[in-house]
């Protein structure tokens, strides 16, 4: 019985010139992306400053990818990413004060100083977070296109993962599922080039990654994720087949960070200082301001842009530090529904020392 | 896999809801008397009928009618939508599940057995038991695991496991084992209802046990209270789950042959823990013997006789004594199954050792 | 950015007539096969009588597959299958006692009695299980090839996996390793149609399984499972190519299963009497048997060799009755090794009622 | 993600094997002072020259040198086969360690955190510690999987945890965790030459802790035998891993505020546990206090108190009492993480509630 063929799986091996974002469009976007880049740098800075601990993954370099998918979400979709995530909230609408107060460990931060910066998140705009376990976001974002289905709405969900990511056994659960179940949902793969210190092809069999869709016959492609217009093009079709027709999709965003894994890294032992150098002068960020620069902005409107940024997230580090501690009184909230004390009242008797006050005695579900 | 329920397990407990009435006797007035089985598919099919956003999902569930046959003909009565059957990819659904309940579904999702749990470890801890407390809140995870734990039925070492004390060890979750018909309805009701991620241990050798079971739509029992199910004066019984009939049988055996009368306490929760009737009971037995299916050794009787210590250090007359599975994973024959599975015959060793009635040399 | 194209992954679309296997060698394999047959038949039996327990699988129907696959073995390469294991233990040379014992749970069973159906062995030739968790095989022999590798060995793996497997995230991770890492390992999936209950396009996004493997830029095919001759050239050609070439590959074997999922299963709730019957009358059994009497073997001579296999089997089952039960002193027997017993002697203070003789006294790696 | 070191880990015993030497001192004849991370890296160094079927495998194991830099210069000077760097794909190498040990090879896998242990948990559990027993003992797993568990640094709820007592529970596998350098190099090294799969938890916070560690090629810790790293009468300090460089800082402390003596029994192995000398320093100091990073509850503290309970029955004077993290996700903010977790104080509190020095209230 030699094998039967099948009509390939549909990809995007060339779709022409892709449709120019209008200026005011553009324009707004490339504010997203100075501030994310802003941001950013502010938090490299504060953490050396030891005001931010924990992990804390930038993403400069890749701000096309995040604010072009990011813009092209309707309000009610939803997002997932991994734990690069600052960009993402910005991008979602999130203030700069609440995520930076999340990195300082307030409790006006995002998560009330619970996550840090890998568990960014705000539900009320469709950001369900933020998650730490390369590739344990999948599954979750997969269960949240199950839900929009069975309650009958029609959105889309988009889910962030790294390029190294999709050798994780839960990429193929996910991805099985969400095809099997026709899910709105809209796997966007961040391909920096490097997980960690490992390339690609030192660690994906087939490196480019969106021909892995095939293996689910859904839809995958590749998109140059440093051009603002190609990204938010791609994002925009894909999620509308999503919502639309409830087609799950791959999207495969070729990008690169320039700082180290995380703030912890010099990112160095992997890669050379000029491969890095050699990528900024690719920036993002240069090439939007040039396009806007065409599309007839001024220098000092570009200028103005910037400055606001800055003051933004200036404003975003004094509303952070104004911001008080949780309250140690409160370890454990948020674990528990409310009512849970009352469950957990019997548990007392015989308790490590400690647990009293550290647990029970400290917001447990009451 | 399908379908095998483990020969043998005679005795048990009609008891229910601890009504001592004989097993000839009409069931009580608003009961039924059904399969552990058979209470937990009534426990889903009034929870699907009460709430709309209650779905269940899992391997062979609806066309097979599940591998243990709980969810039979509720595809036929549900749909498809609403009765899911997955392909084997532990990991991928339990985390849909998750999701789906962060955004208000209440899945319930069935696990073949616990053994296939540890496919999807990194889901039901890392994710489903982190999101109350690390999103500081701001979204819940009311998502139900059923799944049996248990050996017997030669099953082997891959398939005999009892994980239980891991879930129970982990803050965020909530994990209950019902050990009787009624409390399998009112455990896998209340964990339904709660908003929190829970954990339903179910066991392979109770599901054909049969007992009296409230027909009350609203029945449901209390997470984090266990039950005195029998009435004692000499030593305490600790258990949940399997061990829980196990106890009960040899407590009858304890008080015919040695004139011993022994508590036993069903924990039905173990996180919460019920430590409170617990040490009650030891206060006035002044000896306690936990009992599990699993590996004792940093297993779920470790922090019972961790606890016990402590809670009634003046009262204890005897150190507390423990009995699981043999330390070894299960070998295949069944004599060899048999000498490591816990039975009648250690537990009374050890209730007649710790009462001073026979040699301590175990 | 437009995806560049790559070769696409090498499949066996049409591959053209088979080489025919020589009649001597067809009817060994024929001999193999009823053997199987009759073996698993008597399992049946047993099992209903009470003398084997647990879940037994049985692979009924599928007896070309596993048969011409193993004969394309050489003898010091290596075999890993799931739980649905004795017909590869047969064919692989373990004795029919030896299976026969295990099933029986006695002494002079392959595993002493300690596994059972589901975890068969022989390490002297080259079989490392029968293992029960669905995938869970597939890192296990991934490493078995990476370890022929690094020991400089010309032998290649096979590793057994049903089309319900294909769907774990084991599935995936192993085979990123295999084509990344170059093993000499092929992935035969044998397709019986159902996991469980459930067959492959309720499962699979792709059902086209062997398709999947070119998300490693792995080879891939598909081939007619009942058809013995192209089982046997298309598992000597994959393999002689991992052994030379150290090329990994998927081969799909298209077959059926008559009998339940296990002993256990009636079988008949997710398909008809019906389809059972309609490929029952194709069965492979009956197909070799013709191919063979048109090699000119002749009706006595192929009744001789089932009644042979009849007297082996009966032969296998006098075996094991007699074989002695497990010594319960031995319990603890085969956990660790030689020389850990000291190593547990101090754990003995405070242990569980019954430990001491249960463990620390039954054969612990003393 | 990449060597972040947990910051303020202040004090450590430079006591290696218990040497009373003062930090000044010169190193002991035959060995030098260095890191617990270095010492893991001479182990791997000297196993990888004696033995040609070691390898290393795991994620930024080379080419990053590690991402707590464990292995750094062993790609270098092993090559790219024997330091083999993986995709993220734990579930898939820690199962081709397993492969490779049933071939005979000795691979060292190594974790990233232990964390990211979930996603390979049925491997470890479900294959590698089975392999001995259920194939009746006709093949072998020597297999080493190394990792840090531990929190502090704020790495939050998904990266904070260990899971230690979930191994040491599991029949078929042995669980190391070392303390002090010298250790570090002697347990990874009876790790290597074991014939059985062996788990080696190191710790987060202890890479950087200095001390005397000897340099004899052949110089291991026996597996199964707990140290008694500090002598004392008044009260026993239990612990393993960090909990143990917490522990002898508390009794120093102790020592000066209360004068309590502590004695600290640091026991190194978890599976197989050496309880022997546990209880020998209990029926001397006829109290006890176990302390462990991860939560208590059904914790690794569980089972010592409960060994401790049944061994010291007539020797205890007072109940085990047992400290270890809040029964919370860890959370990030740097004054909810310092509160959850044990420290100093929450253990000298209770050695002083199990001695009567202080209000048992807690
Ligand atoms: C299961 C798991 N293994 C390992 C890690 C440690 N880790 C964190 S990020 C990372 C690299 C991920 O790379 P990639 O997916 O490319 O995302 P990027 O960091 O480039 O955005 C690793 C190995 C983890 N968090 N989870
Ligand atoms: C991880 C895991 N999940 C579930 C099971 C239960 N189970 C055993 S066999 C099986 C079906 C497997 O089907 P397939 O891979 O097609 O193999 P077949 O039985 O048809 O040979 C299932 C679900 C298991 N053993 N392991
Ligand atoms: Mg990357
Ligand atoms: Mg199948």
């Amino acid at each position: 019985m030699p094998a039967t063929a099948t009509k390939p799986t549909a990809t995007r091996e060339d779709a022409g010139p892709v449709a120019k974002l209008a200026p005011d469009t553009r324009r707004e976007l490339y504010e997203t992306m100075i501030l994310s880049r802003v941001f950013e740098t502010e938090a490299e800075r504060q953490y050396k400053a030891a005001r931010i601990g924990g992990y804390c993954h930038l993403s400069s370099g890749q701000e096309a990818t995040t604010v072009g998918v990011v813009d092209a979400l309707q309000p009610d979709d939803l997002l997932v990413t991994g734990y690069r995530s600052h960009g993402f909230a910005l991008a979602r609408g999130t203030s700069p004060e609440a995520v930076m107060a999340e990195l300082f460990g307030r409790e006006d931060g995002c998560a009330h100083g619970r996550g840090g910066s890998m568990h960014i998140l705000d539900v009320a705009n469709g950001y369900y977070g933020g998650w730490g376990i390369v590739a344990g976001q999948l599954p979750v974002a997969t269960g949240l296109a199950l839900a929009l289905v069975r309650q009958g709405k029609p959105h889309a969900v988009v889910c962030e993962l790294g390029d190294g990511a999709v050798n994780m056994g839960a990429w193929h659960e996910s991805l099985n599922l969400a095809a099997l179940w026709k899910l709105p949902i809209v796997f966007l793969v961040v391909n920096n080039e490097y997980g960690m210190g490992t390339s690609v092809s030192r660690a994906s069999a087939e490196p480019e990654l969106w021909r892995r869709a095939s293996a689910y016959r859904m839809h995958g492609e590749r998109v140059d994720g440093d051009d603002l217009d190609a990204v938010h093009e791609a994002a925009d079709r894909l999620l509308r087949a999503a919502r639309e027709d409830r087609t799950p999709a791959v999207l495969e965003a070729m990008t690169y960070r320039y700082r180290g894994h995380s703030v912890a890294d010099a990112g160095l032992a992997y890669r050379t200082k000029n491969e890095i150098a050699e990528r900024q002068q690719r920036d993002p960020l240069v090439r939007v301001r040039e396009q806007l620069r065409a599309d007839g902005v001024s220098d000092e409107e570009l200028d103005a842009i910037d400055a606001r940024a800055d003051e933004r997230v200036e404003a975003a580090v004094a509303f952070a530090s104004a911001s008080a501690e949780p309250d140690v009184a409160q370890l454990a909230a948020g674990m528990h529904a409310a009512g849970s004390a009352e469950q957990f009242a019997r548990m007392r008797p015989g308790s490590p020392f400690g647990e009293l006050a550290l647990t029970f005695d400290a917001g447990l579900g009451s | 896999m399908s379908g095998t329920d483990v020969a043998g397990s005679a005795a048990l407990a009609t008891r229910g809801r601890g009504n001592p009435e004989s097993e000839a006797a009409a069931p009580a007035e608003g009961t039924e008397v059904m399969t552990y089985r058979e209470a937990l598919r009534l426990a889903l099919r009034e929870e699907m009928t009460r709430d709309e956003r209650v779905f269940v999902m899992g391997e062979e569930v609806g066309v097979f009618d599940g591998a243990y046959k709980v969810t039979a003909g509720l595809m036929d009565e549900f749909g498809e939508d609403r009765v899911r059957d997955t392909p084997i990819a532990e990991e991928g659904f339990v985390g849909a599940g998750v999701g789906a309940a962060m955004l208000g579904e209440r899945p319930v999702v069935e696990i073949m057995t616990i053994n296939f749990l540890l496919v999807a470890m990194d889901q039901v801890i890392n994710h489903a038991a982190k999101i109350g407390a690390m999103f500081g809140g701001e979204v819940r995870c009311p998502l139900v695991i059923r799944t049996p734990n248990g050996a017997g039925n030669q099953l082997t070492a891959q398939h005999s496991q009892s994980f239980d004390g891991w879930f129970a060890g982990t803050p965020g979750l909530k994990v209950v084992s019902p050990a009787t018909p009624a409390d399998a309805k009112g455990l896998l009701k209340a964990a339904i209802r709660d908003d929190d991620p829970v954990l339903v241990i179910e066991n392979l050798p109770i599901y054909k046990q049969r007992g009296e079971v409230p027909l009350d739509p609203d029945y449901v029992t209390p997470i984090g209270l266990a039950q005195v199910l029998r009435e004692g004066s000499d030593v305490t019984l600790v258990t949940h789950s399997y061990a829980t009939v196990r106890a009960l049988a040899t407590a009858e055996r304890l008080q015919a042959d040695h004139g011993v009368s022994a508590e036993v306490v069903d924990l039905r929760s173990l996180r919460p823990l019920d430590v409170e009737t617990v040490a009650a009971s030891v206060a006035k037995t002044n000896h306690a013997v936990c009992v599990e299916e699993g590996w004792p050794s940093y297993g779920v009787t470790a922090e019972l006789a961790a606890r016990i210590q402590h809670a009634c250090f003046d009262d204890l007359d005897a150190p507390v004594e423990r009995v699981g599975m043999a330390e070894v994973p299960l070998p295949y024959a069944k004599n060899l199954e048999l000498r490591a599975m816990p039975n009648d015959e250690r537990i009374a060793g050890a209730v007649l050792a710790t009462l001073g009635l026979a040699r301590k040399d175990r």
